[in-house]
């Protein structure tokens, strides 16, 4: 097993995939001299050349409408969007034409388009550089939406993301860039679909993704010096949800607390807790919880940005509270 | 290069020629019969939605796409059913897509505004004004990354001139030097909106110097010297691999859509560019050249008229989509989870 | 009383704020020439001149945008995004700019903008114009969301609206400007931002908004005639969130279905049914359901795109489902 | 006009202009003196997130500003330390931003990249590029509709010109003659990315021909260039209340944020601007002109020192928001439901 960071498995996933397909091409904003924003793609531009390694203008709309375009004429474009922050300027081609093409085509046209963002906050970066919109992302009929939370997904998702005929948006957390870990060699074929159970227990299910998997697997560790087990999922695939993976657990926990770093209002946490209530009403012994960021522009302020996340603590708290209010009816 | 160098006179010395302008103008009279049609059967209810038609603008589209090869792609807007004709689209698929057929070029999903057919290299019908730029951006992008010799026509409206992504997307095609012709089809309105009221430069053309991109303005109801505009622009666009933005003057004849009462124009306006129709400019221009005489103009609205005839008897009789097929084309079939789902 | 259609209701809200108000202006694609895409300021230009009746070019984030900047420069703008698939244009300029500029200047700089927007499918427009995307904008902190589904709420939401420091974002379902109503004058003060009980009933709760609000209505009736009692809930403001009313009627009625126009996965009625699993679990009989619409890119097609919508009989046969299927644990 | 016709000697002649020039120098100096104390203590980690210094590029918001009226309004993006201070903001309140500090301009909601300061004119502070354009067309087009003689300069770089929303706010600002000076501070890079890289026509000032917009370029690294393009630049937009777009050529002599290792440009690069630093070249003037001597300069340098010095010491007693106070100021107090809440 190879150790790498969360950064250089991205690098490696851009760079297998440039290797191996021809039509694969990544571009977006200081991919190229620059080498990414967040040193993603340092390295490329001189192994690939500017053909393949394109840096853009600030031109969100054009160049992700540039990337659906050159997939429709039969290459396979990783587009870059610096951070989900800017992909706003870009959803209206995200929205109307990437996901929408096929179906107004009558199944003609396909869009065979990666889409990489950094996302998330916790960097003081402030409210105009801390989103964590994936939920919208995830409203959308037409498109996949994966986030890798571990290395090995980091590495071995954008290959899956690459072969899959539909517009896949792959969002990378920016606070795990400088995290290591072990790449696991896949055994079959890689399915980035479903979620995994990153840790098992019976009392009571915790459903993560991407950045708030290690604060969530930090608050079940927290949780089991109490004699509580966690079970925690991380969900990996946004949309499609792996709505049977979160039921299962329930079935067997009969407690669930959602954590999300966005929103709480109509966030990701939301699709979770009504999708349990809709399937998995009577296995519930209690309320479902939610922990998720606070419902503020993200502020710059140290303390006030932790104040607005969840941490490990948060998510404890959450849990316990559950297991003493909780009883089944 | 400006409008006025183009030939607007016919070909008829040239072999070939001849034909070759009755063709052109079968096709305008085609799409004129065609659009003429749809607006009745809206009428009956038969097709619903918006409708945009294109009348008094054939021109433009037909003479633009006479100059195109057959591999080169056309991305087109809401007001596109003369592109999907000129282009080789049957009237049948179209007239069925707008009766919401399965028979119809989209299957019946997309309706008027989202035509496409990929075999006559139609890349839609796009109804977010000026949404269809960055797309055709990025099938110049993959042609040139394959060295295949193909040019992407890119046609939208004035209206589309103010959006940002027009800037967006014609900085990146002169930057990297995309086979882009960008073709303003300037009929002078956004909806009720007048180009001087939404313009505060109007002379479209000249925002190509802004990106250092090679611009012209062609007469639009002069369907010959938009071919040769289109055919000059295509050529150099084919050989330089650099965009060019050509900006068709022209009109629309009737309302923006079939909700629209008309309260920002008036009459006399509408009846000065009439007089312009460029079916009756090419028919006279045709007439004086003795290139068609009487009998010949008949047999064309005569074909013309059998066509379209068909064309609605055949969207009448297409089948349905059947409604279990209701989530269909989201995602490719076998795609993984949430493939037809 | 008076009679008005939900079209003249607006229409007389912009007037009468206009009349009142020299700071208050309109803008938008076709507001003032052309009378409006949906004829709702048809007339104003004439009576109030091209300074306050201002046509804009096609240029969402724009003209948006300066309406944010002449809110703060001291007007009470009225910016007219002329359907809700064109705000993806200028959702940068909402959520970043309107909804952030308050919190990151420490509170020196408030937005008092409206944007009205007309929303919704059901005309057979066709993917890119019939788009439901209400759930984005109520996940914003920094805005608030109003959707009237009544004659007298779009009578009197605007002027509520205008008179809040805050951006309001005003959605109008287009399928309901041709409708007739009777404007009920308000007693007191007229308060938008509390759900409204449209019908009582005991046996079920049906939650729904805007343009979803009269094919509940006539839900419940299909199923009085059946002896079920159904109670309509219209959400009103859908950001801040009436929970408390919500909440109220399930503790009544014991079981509730949502009703939203929307795409179904991480909609709206995620967070009302995410609400109740979380407050109110002890208090259903049954598991929520949603009604929603379908995960497709609208079609054209009629009988496709009705088959994608929530209606009646839909709404009908999700309470009969609940109430045989669902029995307490 | 154009950059060469500008005055760039000091204007000793002129009654009060020493004072004035002096007042020039001093402000570039304690902004560059500002910018280098932030970046020793972002080492110390006491100020986090992004810190875009400046450095190198002072001329342009100083001498711009210099030009302003008290009442004209400033929109500007995040590289705005010299913008927040020039305008008259304490070097106190705005570090105490960058620490988070309560006492911080922004109440320490904004940080480095949204210093806000309405009773100075400073309307923040944008970090999304080209984000603060429209914005700017609004108050402007507030201040036309009241009738009030303001002026809103907005700052944005040459990265900005290539969003769409450039394209959008200039030609609605001319259409609609709103009284804006666009400045662009042309450092020729956006982050890695080099001008000719991301724009197909690089005389970015000429764009405004696109837009009927009068324009003209000044060098950005003679502080009086600056300040006389933008005074004829402002007054004339207050005379005729049309927009104006001014290109000021700069460059940023450090890195574009702490995480940069700008493998994108060559050391020889940088240093043929760094002979040009703005300070130098006007503190050379004075010194020529005899209007400042050494005593003079070290003066100003002690002045600057003390006044950085405090402002760090000022942050670092400031208080810290109260963490209780998270959700204020998302609503307006008492602004009905959800308030504060
Ligand atoms: C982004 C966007 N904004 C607004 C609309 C609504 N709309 C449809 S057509 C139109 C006018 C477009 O005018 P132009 O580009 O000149 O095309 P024309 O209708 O004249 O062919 C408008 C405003 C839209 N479809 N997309
Ligand atoms: C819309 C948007 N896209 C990308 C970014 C990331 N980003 C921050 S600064 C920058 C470069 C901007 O260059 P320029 O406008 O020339 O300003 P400068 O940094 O040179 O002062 C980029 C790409 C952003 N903040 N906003
Ligand atoms: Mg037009
Ligand atoms: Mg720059």
């Amino acid at each position: 097993m190879t150790r790498l960071t969360y950064r250089e498995a991205v690098r490696e996933a851009i760079r297998e995939a440039l290797v191996e397909d021809d039509r694969v091409f990544l571009m977006g904003e200081d991919v190229g001299r620059y080498g990414g924003a967040y040193a993603c793609s340092k390295g490329l531009l001189a192994e690939f050349g500017p053909d393949r390694i394109r840096d853009t203008p600030l031109s969100e709309a054009a160049f992700v409408g540039a990337g659906i375009g050159a997939a429709i004429g039969g290459m396979r474009p990783i587009v870059e969007v610096m951070t989900i922050n800017f992909s706003l300027l870009a959803l209206d081609q995200i929205v109307n034409n990437a996901a929408a093409i096929r179906h107004m085509s009558g199944g003609q046209v396909g869009v065979p388009l990666v889409i990489r963002m950094a996302t998330g906050a916790g960097r003081q970066v402030a409210a105009q550089h801390s989103h964590s919109l994936e939920v919208w992302y995830a409203h959308v009929p037409g498109i996949k939406v994966l986030f890798p939370a571990t290395v090995t997904d980091a590495r071995f998702m954008l290959a899956a993301a690459l072969a899959d005929p539909d517009p896949v948006i792959l969002f990378e957390h920016a606070l795990l860039y400088p995290l290591a870990g072990e790449v696991e060699e896949p055994a079959g074929p890689f399915d980035p679909w479903h979620a995994a159970v990153r840790r098992a227990g019976d009392d009571v299910t915790l459903v993560a993704s991407g950045g708030s998997l290690g604060k969530t697997l930090a608050a079940a560790e927290l949780l089991a010096a109490e004699g509580i087990a966690a079970e925690v999922i991380d969900l990996r695939s946004l949309r499609p949800l792996d709505s049977d993976a979160i039921l299962r657990s329930v079935a067997k926990t009969h407690r669930a607390v959602i954590v999300d770093e966005g929103w709480r209002t109509c966030g990701l946490a939301a699709e979770i807790g009504a999708t349990i209530a809709e399937r998995a009403l009577y296995e519930l012994d209690a309320p479902i919880a939610r922990v998720c960021g606070a419902e503020v522009p993200v502020p710059y302020a140290k303390h006030l940005e932790e104040a607005a996340l969840p941490n490990p603590e948060r998510i404890a708290v959450a849990v316990r509270d559950l297991l003493d209010g909780g009883h089944g009816p | 290069m400006n409008a006025t160098a183009f030939r607007v006179l016919p070909a008829a010395p040239e072999p070939g020629a001849a034909e070759h302008d009755r063709a052109l103008l079968r096709t305008m009279l085609l799409v004129r019969r065609f659009e003429e049609r749809a607006a009745e059967v809206y009428q009956q209810g038969k097709i619903r939605g918006f409708l945009h038609l294109g009348v008094g603008q054939e021109g433009v589209a037909v003479g633009a796409i006479a100059a195109l090869d057959p591999e080169d792609r056309v991305v087109a807007a809401y007001r596109e059913h003369a592109h999907a004709l000129a282009r080789g689209v049957s009237a049948a698929a179209v007239m069925a897509e707008m009766y919401g057929k399965a028979t119809g070029c989209s299957r019946g999903r997309g309706g008027s505004m989202h035509l496409f057919d990929v075999a006559h290299g139609l890349y839609g019908g796009n109804a977010i004004v000026a949404g269809g730029l960055p797309l055709a951006c990025g099938l110049a992008l993959a042609d040139r990354m394959r060295k295949r010799p193909h040019v992407t026509v890119c046609f939208f409206g004035d209206g589309a001139v103010a959006e940002g992504v027009f800037h967006e997307s014609l900085n990146l095609a002169a930057l990297w030097g995309l086979p882009v012709l960008f073709l303003c089809e300037n009929n002078f309105y956004a909806m009720g909106t007048a180009l001087e009221r939404h313009q505060a430069m109007t002379d479209i053309h000249r925002k190509g110097d802004a990106y250092g991109m090679p611009h012209a303005a062609v007469d639009g109801m002069e369907v010959l010297a938009v071919e040769a505009a289109v055919g000059l622009a295509v050529s150099r666009v084919r050989e330089t691999s650099r965009p060019f933005l050509l900006e068709a003057r022209t009109y629309r004849f009737r309302a923006h859509s079939m909700y629209d009462p008309e309260l920002y124009r008036s009459r006399e306006e509408v009846d000065v560019w009439r007089a312009r129709d460029p079916i009756g400019l090419f028919s006279q221009r045709l007439r004086a050249a003795g290139a068609l005489d009487a009998a010949g103009f008949a047999a064309v609205e005569e074909e013309v008229a059998a066509e379209v005839a068909a064309a609605v008897a055949a969207a009448e009789a297409g089948p349905w989509e059947p409604v279990e097929h209701l989530l269909h084309d989201v995602l490719a079939p076998h795609a993984g989870p949430g493939a037809a789902a």
